[in-house]
């Protein structure tokens, strides 16, 4: 290549206190090109992002920025030099609106000192707009989804402008809808003096956006293959150094289970309307549908998280009524929320306390006092079995990959024994290898007869491991399907069903795709 | 799928458009002074003496120093942080200010000007301590409350400075500039620097940041914005808040006192709270703190004004201030 | 009493029976306590009625101030007033002189012509009698450290200095070491006290300004085993005659905070009907050991 | 509240092997004596009066009241949130105390145990007020503190009540059960219920969740935790020990004394903080509690015994107490 390559890192090497998270990393971006970054949980890829962005300062090795040697002296210097990035964990200001988060330091000023409040609110319309985002600019972000925060983020980093678009898992909280909207926009965004350098766990997504794809494992440079001439196996292959078979389908599907939970005419202030179903014993049921309809409300209402405005709920026969988790604890009933940063995490706790966090008093006290030996036991056992990656069961979690802290949020629920357990977004940031891993554990609570709720994004991972299906749209239930009548398409098509029509339409509809 | 299909999927919140949500934010700041306005009525109703020109401006005058620094310190907490050293701050300025003023024999602009930027002095030494060595606010204010109470009764010599060669100092705080109507200067400054804090936090790039700091400081810093640098800042802006509080109370006393001061930094962090800023940063009004004030010397006043037995003001105090806090945040919960 | 008015709904003077407003420096001590009794007592025995109001610290000026704002707010008949600091509170005093609200000032004198007499004693005088004592009981020579409970107040000061200076001026052999300052804080006052034992081990005796600082000395005293130390407080209080009675303590100076109330009261029922009055009105001071703690005189100016 | 961690040096270090973490736990809790070490040896040196057993042992007596109000708030600042009315609320219990054994004439043991519940009942409505009605605790807290205090005016008619009758009360204090070495029996008190706390932080369901709330409510809340149980039952805890404080202050001046207790809040939080606790939750010991009320009280003594002029002494504790725990926090971020 004649002219200088956009972005370069050569020899660069970083270490954390117990950990070696790079070492003689390179990476070579192109100009108007979108380059995968891929590798395992913990493999190094946010850490070199991080460094690129000049949160962190390389212990070794340099970068070249339009073959020019670059010294990034901080997130403020990076944004100057054209470098923007989306990280893995959200920096938003939830107590401001999407506007003044997106235009956070750049706000229109009158006299250098004073805010044009309006001018900023429309352009962040207009921005809007032109992203095709489903976004208020005047809302506030604390009140978002994680989805639409997600979306805030994107939106905050491509108003910069930037040479270099750094996205570290921005498809993580999004779904197949939404991430064609992410990559329309990366589409648009690409011209021939930009580059993007895109992070993912989601194979099917590489191919769709990327030209090139760059492999790490254990914060060393594996390879970099051309996307077009690669399978996704291979890429796998060489990610996790060892062959992953991903086209499983669900496991001891059966029709003939009891049921455990029955949900009757469940509805929210905020959303939800008449939402009904049955979990029947040892089955996983699968809660699909697209942002905002409704799913991890149904979640929360369940466990008494948000406030019920009508609705049963019986479980073994029983009614029951949740006003809080802790009740729906003693039911034994778990969720895992799908916002691990804000509602999983004990962020500067060690992993041994996150652990076991939701089981301390079932499992390791007596009259009180906590027997720690067990505990630390129990956490290194999961620790091995989900192959955390983390220097001790000590490690501070904040100080942990973004999937590494999704895995200790999976395994608190897995020690605590929950006859019902209702994970919402399970695998979110998990790499290929390690969801597997966790399809497994899934599968195999289910055959020790737990109920497993799972809501997710990822259409492929609900057909790939539901008994049943179940798909909402606004806040409704608009379609039941069974393992065998599920398809992309039939989901989808209820998934986009305006629920406007009575739910008598929308069951016969059901009935009909069943047919189809 | 494409976007225009995504966009269908927009949920309720997104919906409401600027207008109804500017409503219903005037609605919510009118219904916060509810509270206040049921502990006045009750008051004009028991007693007599209560409801009457003199008195109610009694109030507010009473107000001036609480408020003063209850605004100042509106920032600080805004940004998450906490500042102890108001109280003594205050009495150390005013300690200047009769230094500069009446031992050195400034001219009195001069004098009031020093005060307050000696004000502004402890506050960017709190800012300092905690932005450049990164102590709590909590331990870096503590510090300077120690401080400050010891520096006021050094500079002092432990004695009242006076100012009565100075009449014109005393009527910035009791004279009245409205002819006839006696109605003191110092509410009137009150009002004006109310205004003035609530420009500052509400329509200004400062106010922004100490919003955004206090929301969260670690995605600010990531936002290429200077944290420290604005920290230092409003702590500064604090300490000229304090400055000029040490100015007013020391003109309304026609001294400077330098054994006063202690317990203030309380007082003015209550109004604070009581009108709805949180501790935990990020959330808060000038509006509201300025109802927080007055709420408090409202309370005050009408109690002593019905002469209930001191014993009891105290008791009555705290069980009201839960009532008041309480049924603010039942009325935010309702209101969607 | 802790009811302060009990007739006192609403307040306002429009009532038939008289009501005097009083603002004194204190409320929550035992000395303030005191004067309100003997206010009280007073005002029971001449039907009138009276609210007795005190900042909680004599550090609070700026709360006197607006207790006395409230004060006249309530339109009294006459206005009691023991100032923490007199000049600060002197337009008020002008504006109760424009409402002809005549004022009755005690404990300390208010440098000022409106009040129409003052109830009040010498702190100077009453800390140089205790002064006096010390120096003879300590013949003339050794160390002498001093607790003091406030050392901006007015009372604070004027006991201090009364002290220090007839020390000066009469006992050339007596070294009066660094005031110390307790807040009329008991326990902190003890903990001065053992410091200032702890670091001159010489001390001969050792003075109280005022009940919390006289009493902390005493608990300081014993709690670090010392003994033969002069002890010389001031007030009363249960805790001081004990100390007396018990040896602890050599003496105290006391006021006459009961009369004092009561004396307060009186003149300003006297104030109110135009009544001529002394510009001062010294309700004195005495000192009290066990040689006369249970003469009567001295049980009627001691509070227990 | 600490600056934005976004700078390598301000992450927590990784702790390797569980074997190493723990034996650098015990060097750092040694280490994190190192401040007070430096501050007794110096004044060990100046002053030839300082070390030696009647004023170690007065430290020691006189950081007990602090101390017990420090371990109990411990608790509750480490859920994030703060206990305002353990100040006055000592008073109260103090004066229950005096009405118990003295008006009532019940046994002492009775009367003890009564003060002490008293406390933990005011600890339960804390709790309740801030977990079931939702109030922030400072103002929660804080309407406490008022009505405490005009409480145990009320009760006690705004007169000490003294235990001169009950000698066996004010032994509870100043007593030795060490016969021969006077040394009080409030200090082992002090050093019991120390070991107790922390076993009770360290080694127990509550300890945990304590932290736990402190670092993420929410997300401790939808792990199946009755946070608001927690919650309430903490409070009562710290309330327990305020009343405990309550019982000792009376005991050692043989009084209750209703007008006392304003301002030890201020200095028990400061101690809280000095050792290292968080405002903001989920971080603290009771090590630290233990060693930040000695700094304290070993300066106030140290200053005294030099006979520093009293207005200096103030100056220099804000200074030393900066110095203390800056150090403290560079040591912490220096060790890997
Ligand atoms: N601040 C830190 N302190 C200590 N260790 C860290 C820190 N940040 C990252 N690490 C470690 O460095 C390694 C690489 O982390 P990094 O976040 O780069 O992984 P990743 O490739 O982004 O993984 P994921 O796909 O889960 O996001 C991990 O083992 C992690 O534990
Ligand atoms: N944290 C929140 N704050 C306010 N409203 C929320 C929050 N979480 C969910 N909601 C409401 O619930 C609706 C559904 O939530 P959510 O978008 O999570 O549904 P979902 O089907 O789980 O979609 P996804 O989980 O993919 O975002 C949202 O449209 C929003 O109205
Ligand atoms: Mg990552
Ligand atoms: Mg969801």
């Amino acid at each position: 290549m004649s002219e200088p390559l956009l972005l370069e890192a050569r020899g660069v090497g970083k270490s954390f206190p117990g950990v070696r998270a790079l070492q003689d990393m390179h990476i070579e971006l192109r100009r108007g090109e979108v380059l995968a970054l891929v590798g395992e949980n913990g493999a190094g890829k946010s850490t070199l992002m991080k460094l690129l962005s000049g949160i962190y300062t390389p212990d070794e090795g340099e970068f070249f920025l339009d073959g020019r040697p670059l010294q990034v002296s901080g997130p403020k210097h990076a944004l100057e030099q054209g470098i923007s990035i989306i990280h893995q964990e959200f920096n938003l200001m939830p107590d401001l609106t999407v506007a003044q988060n997106i235009f956070i330091g750049r706000e229109p000023r009158s006299a250098g000192f004073f805010l044009g409040e309006r001018t900023l609110n429309a352009r962040a319309k207009e921005l809007i707009d032109r992203l095709h985002l489903p976004l208020d600019p005047r809302q506030v972000v604390g009140s978002l989804t994680v989805a639409r925060q997600q979306m805030v983020e994107i939106a905050k980093a491509l108003s910069y402008e930037a040479k270099v678009l750094i996205m570290d898992e921005p498809t993580a909280a999004l779904n197949d809808a939404e991430v064609q909207v992410l990559h329309d926009l990366i589409r648009r965004f690409r011209k021939p003096d930009t580059g993007v350098i895109y992070i993912s766990h989601r194979m099917d997504e590489l191919k769709a956006i990327s030209d090139r794809i760059t492999v790490i494992r254990d914060g060393r440079y594996v390879d970099t293959l051309d996307t077009a001439t690669t399978s996704m196996p291979e890429v796998i292959a060489r990610m996790v150094g060892r062959e992953i078979t991903s086209d499983a389908e669900p496991e001891g599907v059966r029709p003939d289970r009891e049921t455990v939970l029955s949900v009757r005419g469940l509805s929210t202030k905020a959303l939800l309307k008449d939402v009904s179903f049955e979990l029947q014993e040892g089955e996983i049921l699968g809660f699909a549908g697209l942002m905002g309809a409704g799913r991890t409300e149904v979640a929360r209402a369940l466990v008494g998280a948000d406030p019920v405005e009508s609705g049963t709920i019986t479980l073994r026969g029983e009614l029951i009524r949740i006003t809080n988790p802790a009740e729906a604890a003693k039911h034994r009933i778990g969720y895992l929320s799908e916002d691990r940063k804000h509602l999983g995490l004990l962020l500067d706790q060690d992993v041994n306390a996150n652990v076991v966090l939701s089981s301390i008093r079932d499992l390791f006290q007596s009259f009180g006092f906590v027997r720690s030996k067990a505990m630390r036991a129990k956490t290194n056992e999961l620790v091995t079995s989900l192959r955390i990656k983390t220097p001790s069961i000590d490690q501070t979690v904040k100080n942990l990959s973004g999937g590494n802290q999704q895995k200790v949020v999976i395994a608190k629920w897995l020690v605590k024994d929950c006859d019902v357990l209702i994970f919402d977004e399970p695998t979110r940031g998990i790499d290929v290898g390690a969801k597997e891993e966790i399809y497994r554990l899934l599968n195999e609570l289910a055959a020790q007869g737990k109920s497993i709720i799972m809501i997710s994004s990822e259409l492929p991972e609900v057909l790939r491991m539901s008994h049943r299906i179940v798909v909402m749209s606004e806040g409704r239930i608009t379609g039941r399907l069974s393992a065998e009548e599920a398809t992309q398409e039939s989901v989808m098509h209820f998934a986009t069903l305006r629920p406007d029509s009575s739910d008598g339409a929308a069951e016969d509809s059901a009935t009909k795709a069943g047919a189809r | 799928m494409t976007s225009p299909s995504v966009t269908e999927q927009e949920r309720p919140e997104a919906a409401p458009a600027a207008v109804r949500r500017t409503l219903r934010e005037r609605l919510q700041q009118f219904l916060a002074f509810a509270s206040l306005i049921v502990i006045f009525a009750f008051f004009s109703i028991v007693s007599p003496n209560f409801f009457n020109y003199g008195n109610v401006t009694n109030i507010l005058f009473s107000t001036v120093v609480i408020g003063l620094l209850a605004l100042g310190t509106t920032f600080v907490i805004i940004t998450g942080g906490i500042d102890l050293s108001i109280g003594t701050g205050m009495a150390l300025c005013a300690v200047i200010s009769g230094v500069l003023i009446v031992d050195a024999g400034l001219p009195l602009p001069l004098g009031v000007l020093g005060a307050i930027l000696f004000g502004g002095l402890i506050g960017l030494i709190n800012g300092l301590n905690v932005s450049v060595l990164g102590l709590p606010p909590f331990i870096a204010t503590l510090a300077m409350m120690l401080v400050a109470q010891g520096l006021a009764l050094v500079l002092s010599d432990s004695t009242p400075i006076y100012f009565d060669q100075t009449p014109g100092y005393i009527d910035l705080s009791t004279g009245s500039l409205i002819p006839g109507a006696n109605f003191p200067n110092a509410v009137l400054i009150l009002a004006v620097v109310a205004v003035l804090a609530g420009v500052l936090l509400n329509k200004t790039v400062l106010g922004r940041y100490t919003y955004s700091i206090g929301s969260n400081e670690e995605a600010t810093a990531l936002s290429g914005i200077d944290v420290r640098r604005w920290k230092i800042i409003i702590y500064t802006l604090a300490g000229l808040f304090t400055g000029l509080a040490g100015v007013m109370i020391s003109a309304r006393l026609g001294s400077a006192q330098p054994a006063t001061g202690m317990g203030y930094e309380l007082q003015a962090i209550a109004a604070v709270v009581i009108g709805g800023t949180s501790l935990a940063g990020g959330k808060g009004s000038i509006v509201g703190t300025v109802i927080g004030a007055l709420i408090i010397s409202v309370l005050n006043n009408g109690l002593q004004i019905m002469s209930i037995p001191q014993e009891w003001q105290n008791v009555i105090l705290g069980c009201v201030i839960l009532l008041a806090v309480y049924a603010d945040m039942a009325r935010k919960r309702a209101s969607p | 009493g802790g009811g302060s008015s009990t007739d006192a709904a609403g307040g306002g003077g429009g009532g038939e029976q008289p009501y005097i407003a009083i603002v004194s420096k204190g409320f929550q001590h035992q000395f303030w306590q005191a004067v309100k009794q003997g206010a009280e007592q007073e005002a029971a025995k001449q039907n009138v009625r009276i609210t007795f109001e005190g900042p909680a610290t004599e550090a609070d000026i700026e709360a006197q101030v607006t207790m006395l704002t409230n004060a006249l707010g309530r339109q009294p008949d006459v206005l009691g007033f023991a100032a923490l600091d007199s000049r600060a509170a002197a337009p008020l005093l002008q504006q109760a002189k424009s409402q002809n609200i005549p004022v009755v000032a005690f404990d300390s004198g208010v440098d000022s012509d409106i009040p129409v007499t003052t109830a009040a004693t010498d702190n100077k005088a009453a800390a140089a009698e205790a002064a006096k004592h010390m120096a003879e009981a300590l013949g003339g020579t050794g160390k002498v450290a001093m607790v003091v409970h406030d050392q901006t107040s007015r009372s604070g000061i004027d006991r201090r200095d009364g002290f220090v200076e007839w020390m000066k001026a009469n006992a050339p052999g007596i070294e009066v070491l660094q005031p110390q300052y307790g807040g009329g804080d008991q326990a902190k006052s003890a903990d001065i006290t053992k410091a200032i034992l702890a670091a001159n081990p010489d001390v001969k005796g050792i003075y109280g300004s005022n009940e919390g600082s006289a009493i902390g000395v005493v608990r300081g005293v014993q709690e670090s085993g010392r003994t033969g130390l002069t002890v010389i407080g001031f007030d009363s209080g249960q805790a001081q005659i004990d100390a007396i009675r018990g040896g602890t303590m050599l003496g105290a100076i006391t006021q006459n905070p009961v009369g004092m109330g009561e004396q307060l009261v009186d003149a300003s029922v006297k104030a109110m009907r135009g009544e001529s009055l002394p510009k001062v009105i010294d309700t004195g001071f005495f000192w009290y050991d066990k040689s006369n703690i249970d003469s009567a005189d001295i049980k009627a100016v001691l509070y227990q």
